[in-house]
């Protein structure tokens, strides 16, 4: 292994790494493009992005099969499933192909050099804490999500279902899918307030759900009424909190994500140092109307372009 | 032709049966203006759709690239509104003091585009004697693609929220929301068009027999290619809509829309062997998932359920209606 | 009214299908006032021969001379702007279509005024006007605003032949056109050609029935397997004649 | 029936052309015996039910439920094999005791889901009378409803690790992964069954001309019943492929197999008319996209840009397989 | 041979597609070595009496006796089992298939043993016996294995009639099996026609054209408007009668 442009040699050398998002198109992931992109830049190494176009695993392993092929000095991967994900990732470490998780993660995690992830379910929790807050601990509320077995949203759906528990007068609507598509999210939200017009809150577990959620809350003119939480914070749901469609959004540092997957790997393979903890979690941060100038927020808004 | 439009009429009845249960079942949330108007904001985009690919199909064609036209329209639409509308700072900070240039310029580059898209697929299948379910997959793939590589794969942002007040929100005459009557429009307009006029005459022919329909004169591949252009263009008119409701224009959104309106057609009675079908049976395959989706989430059925229970009533839905026209028939 | 005047011929057709030659170095051609019949073996090319006079098929070779300009038909489009219409062997009817959209297809009337140039149809005057014709063809036919494919075989034929007597101007060109009609049916057909002659229209009239080819006639065209073998006058030769022109064993009578 | 298989024969050359273009422009990275063995491990689930629906549309019909299918099958294999393998403590332990009864069982269950389902597919289709695209759309939602409501929404966990090791890791003859043995048997059975036995001439009769095939006494609807509840069976058999490489069952994947498995015949050249079809068509029709992402990922194309150029590969493939079909008919 | 011996028997069939009567209370008879005609004008509900006795219509009432027995055909399938073949007007041919498939079709020969047990098909033979089979009717088409739609249609109609004579055992119904045939294929046809009454087996012959119905029938019944108007003796009537039976305008024979 190791041959084609790598070699664990000097350091003029430009180390080709692959990253490979869970979805391609998605804000969360080009994020941490951006921040695995600038990382390489300034480390000198070239990096190639590679993605399904569905967030499973069966599309996601013939990708991560060629791009072995392809026999990169490291590979970034954000695998889709924790169990299905193994097999292929541990064909790429057979072929002494260092492997960093990034975003999520797999059952045997110690096959990987590390593992750089969002705690989907603690980010739950915290959109629970924030919906809480913001309806005054009391009403129903409702989650929109993307559909069920994908992991990330699964477990913020857990997540904000065990935080809300805590507090009695919150009345707990269900989980609700829109297919990643807000038109249907958008539907989801105006039915419900039909059948509850006393709907207090919404969380919406990815871009797209959020997005709906408070295109729905807006079309039945009950902006006052519901609060939406979302999950991510892209330019246009940073747009949407401005203009009160959205009330909170909870954002993932994938900038940072992206950004130590690609400083573990170069060092890795300039130094064969590996990192100091194997299990790096990174945080998240609500952001809403009254935090989001200052600056330490502000750092963690996802960007559009690099 | 007139029995045709007595069996849409009867999907139609259908269609009134399930809005009259829900009406039962759950009262007030479910009969009410409110609930439609959304039911049938929700559900604008969805049809432009259906219509357009309603024509194509009824040539004997298929559309795939629909949802893809859709969203590449709304992005040259959102990047043009936003390029047009102030400075990179100015938008930014969400001052847009050109957009009324900016706005109707992003309108008409998202139409534009729409229909540039359908145009292609036509020269595609009358130029390249492409089948069209390979061309329109095939443009499926180039068009998303493209409008990703164009996006960088994100929504657009800083779009002008003025679109979303004045086409969105707005609701003429005190009550109609816009995708609404643009929906009635286009609608009407296709009614026409389809059972009216000289275009849809030709719409049917071809799907019916191409071959007559050359041989008695009628430029089959200049029709083709309008009745794709069409269908383009009113996917770039959704995409207009698209843009108003959510303000940005959404790259990753739209990728089951193709089936959805090749559904909503044949469940309306359109046949997918051509020569059959109407707008008004496309117009009720549209919303016949769209109500039984609110009026199950008005329900409270469970998630996993509904879509069961939508499978279960429309395999039902299509089956009376089919019985009833074959009844029609005999008689 | 009848003459010598060539209204339409045809030179040196040439016309393969892979190795099936279908047209060899056919000359053929179609004269005011007369009705000409075309005749010969299964296979033996008529239709293909009518499909590239009518612009539906492209000859590998030879000319097509129309009122004395040489033309190329590109479409039957073309050919249909001329004033030639066909009924074609397999009808060319859209099934879905009821007998008055089929009969106004790519000939439809439009309504008056700014309607009309927007494309709207003028269904009353087009069903008025297909009753009108089908009552002076006296083709019978269930229901004018039915779909064909609910219609009889012969039923269909009717419809297709008035379609074509109904627009022609300058030639009317019709393959089998009483294959499946009745005794009454093929009454009126033939009629209905010698009423088209009348008017100073040349017909082409194909037709496995000798008796009816020699009752209607006014010229004979033999081809046998894609060659044109014998012209016959119906006055002086026999059904026996033509047969064995079709069939090969005796030459007929001599090419002109 | 000759012509035919020359033209399947034609579109196989342009994936030898494909397979060249790479093997040149990459070298060993791609022209090499792992990566054809981990393309063809990858496409094999598509290629079954490629091979499935391709039997569905040569009789005319479609089958819009293969993906729901491979899940439910794949859910109710895992959830099988889960409960009888060991008793919940052990199996969350991931000890299996019982999974020699276990597994195969829960193979024979999902096996068995997937020629239900098809069943259920074909009696909708000849008893209802639905059109097959209805019938298929409303089992979509059914099977894959039923799946989510099995599972909880949620990939079946603690699924024993040794149907991986059995089946999907391990080499048969030493380097034939199992789930590529068994394409191989699949494809080879089904070119057999379509080319060379009275089954596959029932399929091409009914497509061609099913009122004709009643007419000379071939019972239609009982055929129909048996190409549906192949079809289904055959994406049963992907689901326990996909349990044995995933050892688990992804109930959110899978949705666009549908159209994915549709595009692979008609890119083989099989007609959505039916009568026309080849099976040899069908595997060159998964083949070409699969090859081509490939190709794609290890020459590092940028992927949005990777749809752009796979859309256009697949028009210009399926242009010259055309122009070339016509000009052998031309012959 | 010929004889007084019903084979197959029809009584008071009754059959409407909505307010058309296409058959009413039509009583038909098919007897042993006859060839029995059946004339009657387009829409007469000749092609309606054949689906039925065939089964692909279900009449609204009447019984069908077939050998002595009444029977009920469900399907057409059930009728070819009991050795009633047909050659129907749109032909019922799979287009796609070669003339072998479709000549074998729903009657495929399989391999010998365990292959066929599968459900291999014996192509090589079913290839040698069309060719015999062709040869022996002396039906020319193109090529046996090439797909029926590169066929003309007479040659179409040529491959129905071959299978229809090969398989009857029993009956042999043709609904204008002459009608896009040229004049040497018909004489084959109606030559084969008389050979199929020599081996003892009934044919049903549909046809328009009065001199081929005179040439071949032993018995004309004709059908007027969905009713049984008249039975003639080709011996006795003449072709007038025969046309004034189906238009109505004389009574050309009293019913038996
Ligand atoms: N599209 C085609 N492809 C291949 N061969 C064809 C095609 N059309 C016609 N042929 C062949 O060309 C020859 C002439 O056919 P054509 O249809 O002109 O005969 P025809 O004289 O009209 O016969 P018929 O009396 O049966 O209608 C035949 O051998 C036929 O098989
Ligand atoms: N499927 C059908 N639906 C409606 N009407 C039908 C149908 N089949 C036949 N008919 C009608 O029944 C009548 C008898 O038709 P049939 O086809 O039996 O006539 P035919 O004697 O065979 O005529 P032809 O000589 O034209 O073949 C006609 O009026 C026809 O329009
Ligand atoms: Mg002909
Ligand atoms: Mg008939």
């Amino acid at each position: 292994g190791g041959g084609g442009g790598g070699g664990q040699g000097g350091g003029g050398e430009s180390y080709r790494l692959t990253l490979i998002v869970g979805v391609t198109g998605d804000e969360f992931y080009t994020t941490m493009e951006c921040g695995a992109q600038a990382a390489a830049q300034e480390l000198g190494a070239e990096l190639t992005v590679q993605g399904p176009e569905e967030f499973s695993a069966a599309e996601q392993t013939p990708i991560l099969n060629a791009a072995i092929q392809a026999n990169p000095d490291a590979i970034l991967i954000a695998p889709t499933d924790r169990t299905a994900m193994v097999a292929p990732i541990q064909s790429a470490v057979n072929q002494d192909i260092p492997v960093v998780l990034v975003d999520t993660t797999i059952e045997k995690e110690e096959i990987a050099l590390a593992q750089i992830s969002s705690d989907n379910v603690e980010g739950g929790k915290q959109a629970g804490e924030a919906l809480a807050r913001e309806i005054g601990e009391e009403g129903k509320v409702l989650v929109i999500s993307v559909k069920p077995g994908i992991s990330t949203t699964d477990q913020r759906q857990q997540g904000f279902e065990d935080a809300i528990k805590k507090y009695p007068n919150i009345e707990y609507l269900g989980t609700r899918f829109c297919n990643d598509d807000p038109t249907v999210a958008a539907s989801i939200t105006t039915s419900t307030l039909q059948s509850n017009p006393d709907l207090k809150g919404i969380f919406g577990a990815n871009v797209f759900s959020g997005q709906g959620a408070g295109t729905g809350v807006r079309q039945s003119g009950k902006k006052n009424q519901v609060s939406v939480v979302a999950f991510d914070a892209s330019p246009t749901q940073v747009e949407d909190l401005r203009s009160g469609n959205v009330d909170v959004l909870i954002a993932q540092h994938p900038n940072d994500i992206g950004d130590r997957g690609v400083r573990i790997a170069v060092d890795y393979l300039k130094a064969d140092k590996e990192p100091a903890s194997k299990q790096i979690t990174t945080g998240f941060t609500t952001v809403t109307r009254d935090n989001l100038e200052d600056p330490e927020v502000q750092e963690y808004l996802y960007k559009a372009e690099c | 032709m007139l029995s045709r439009l007595a069996g849409s009429a009867f999907i139609f009845l259908i269609l009134a049966g399930l809005l009259i249960a829900f009406s039962i079942l759950e009262g007030r949330a479910f009969l009410s203006g409110d609930n439609f108007l959304n039911i049938a904001v929700d559900a604008s985009e969805l049809l432009l759709l259906a219509v357009g690919v309603t024509f194509v199909i009824i040539t004997a064609g298929i559309d795939l690239s629909v949802g893809s036209i859709l969203v590449l329209s709304s992005v040259i639409a959102a990047q043009t509104m936003v390029a047009l509308s102030g400075t990179d700072q100015q938008v930014q900070n969400f001052t847009y003091p050109n957009q009324a240039v900016g706005i109707p310029v992003g309108i008409a580059a998202g139409l534009l585009t729409g229909l540039v898209c359908g145009f292609i697929n036509g020269l595609l299948v009358t130029k390249l004697r492409l089948t069209p379910f390979i061309a329109t997959l095939g443009t499926l793939g180039v068009f998303l693609g493209t409008a990703q590589i164009l996006s960088g794969g994100t929504n657009v942002p800083y779009v002008p929220p003025a679109i979303q007040t004045h086409v969105s929100t707005r609701q003429l005459l005190g009550f109609l929301p816009v995708p609404i009557a643009i929906g009635l429009v286009v609608v009407g307009v296709a009614i026409l068009a389809l059972h009216r006029t000289q275009f849809g005459r030709y719409t049917y022919a071809i799907g019916s027999n191409a071959e007559a329909a050359r041989r008695v004169g009628i430029d089959v591949d200049r029709h083709l290619l309008k009745v794709y252009t069409l269908s383009g263009f009113l996917a770039g008119l959704a995409g207009i809509i698209d843009v108003a409701r959510f303000n940005t224009a959404s790259v990753g959104a739209h990728t089951l829309d193709n089936l959805a309106a090749i559904s909503a057609a044949v469940i309306g009675g359109t046949s997918l062997f051509g020569g059959i079908g109407s707008i008004v049976g496309s117009v009720v395959g549209t919303f016949i998932p769209a109500v039984l989706r609110n009026g199950f989430v008005i329900h409270g059925v469970q998630p996993f359920w509904q879509e069961v229970a939508i499978g279960i009533v429309l395999i039902l839905a299509v089956f009376i209606d089919q019985r009833r026209r074959s009844a029609e028939e005999r008689m | 009214m009848r003459g010598d005047e060539a209204v339409l011929q045809v030179r040196g057709i040439n016309k393969s299908f892979g190795a099936v030659e279908a047209l060899k170095d056919v000359d053929f051609e179609v004269r005011r006032g007369e009705v000409t019949a075309l005749i010969g073996d299964n296979g033996a090319g008529k239709s293909t021969l009518i499909n590239v006079i009518t612009g539906v098929l492209e000859p590998d070779s030879g000319d097509i001379v129309f009122e004395g300009e040489r033309v190329v038909f590109a479409s039957p489009h073309d050919a249909r702007e001329r004033g030639i219409e066909t009924v074609y062997q397999d009808l060319a009817v859209a099934p879905q279509l009821d007998a008055v959209a089929n009969i106004f297809l790519g000939r439809e009337r439009r309504k008056a005024g700014i309607l009309g140039w927007l494309g709207f149809l003028d269904q009353q005057r087009m069903r008025e006007e297909t009753g009108e014709q089908l009552e002076e063809l006296r083709v019978r036919i269930p229901d004018p605003t039915k779909p064909l494919s609910t219609f009889s075989g012969g039923q269909r034929q009717g419809v297709a032949v008035a379609r074509a007597v109904m627009w022609a101007s300058k030639v009317v060109i019709m393959d089998e056109p009483t294959a499946a009609l009745g005794v009454a049916q093929v009454g009126m057909v033939l009629d209905l050609v010698r009423r088209v002659r009348e008017t100073g229209i040349p017909v082409v009239f194909i037709s496995h029935n000798m008796p009816q080819v020699f009752d209607v006639a006014d010229r004979i065209v033999v081809l046998r397997l894609g060659e044109v073998v014998a012209e016959l006058d119906p006055e002086e030769a026999s059904t026996d004649d033509a047969v064995a022109a079709m069939t090969g064993s005796l030459r007929g009578g001599e090419r002109e």
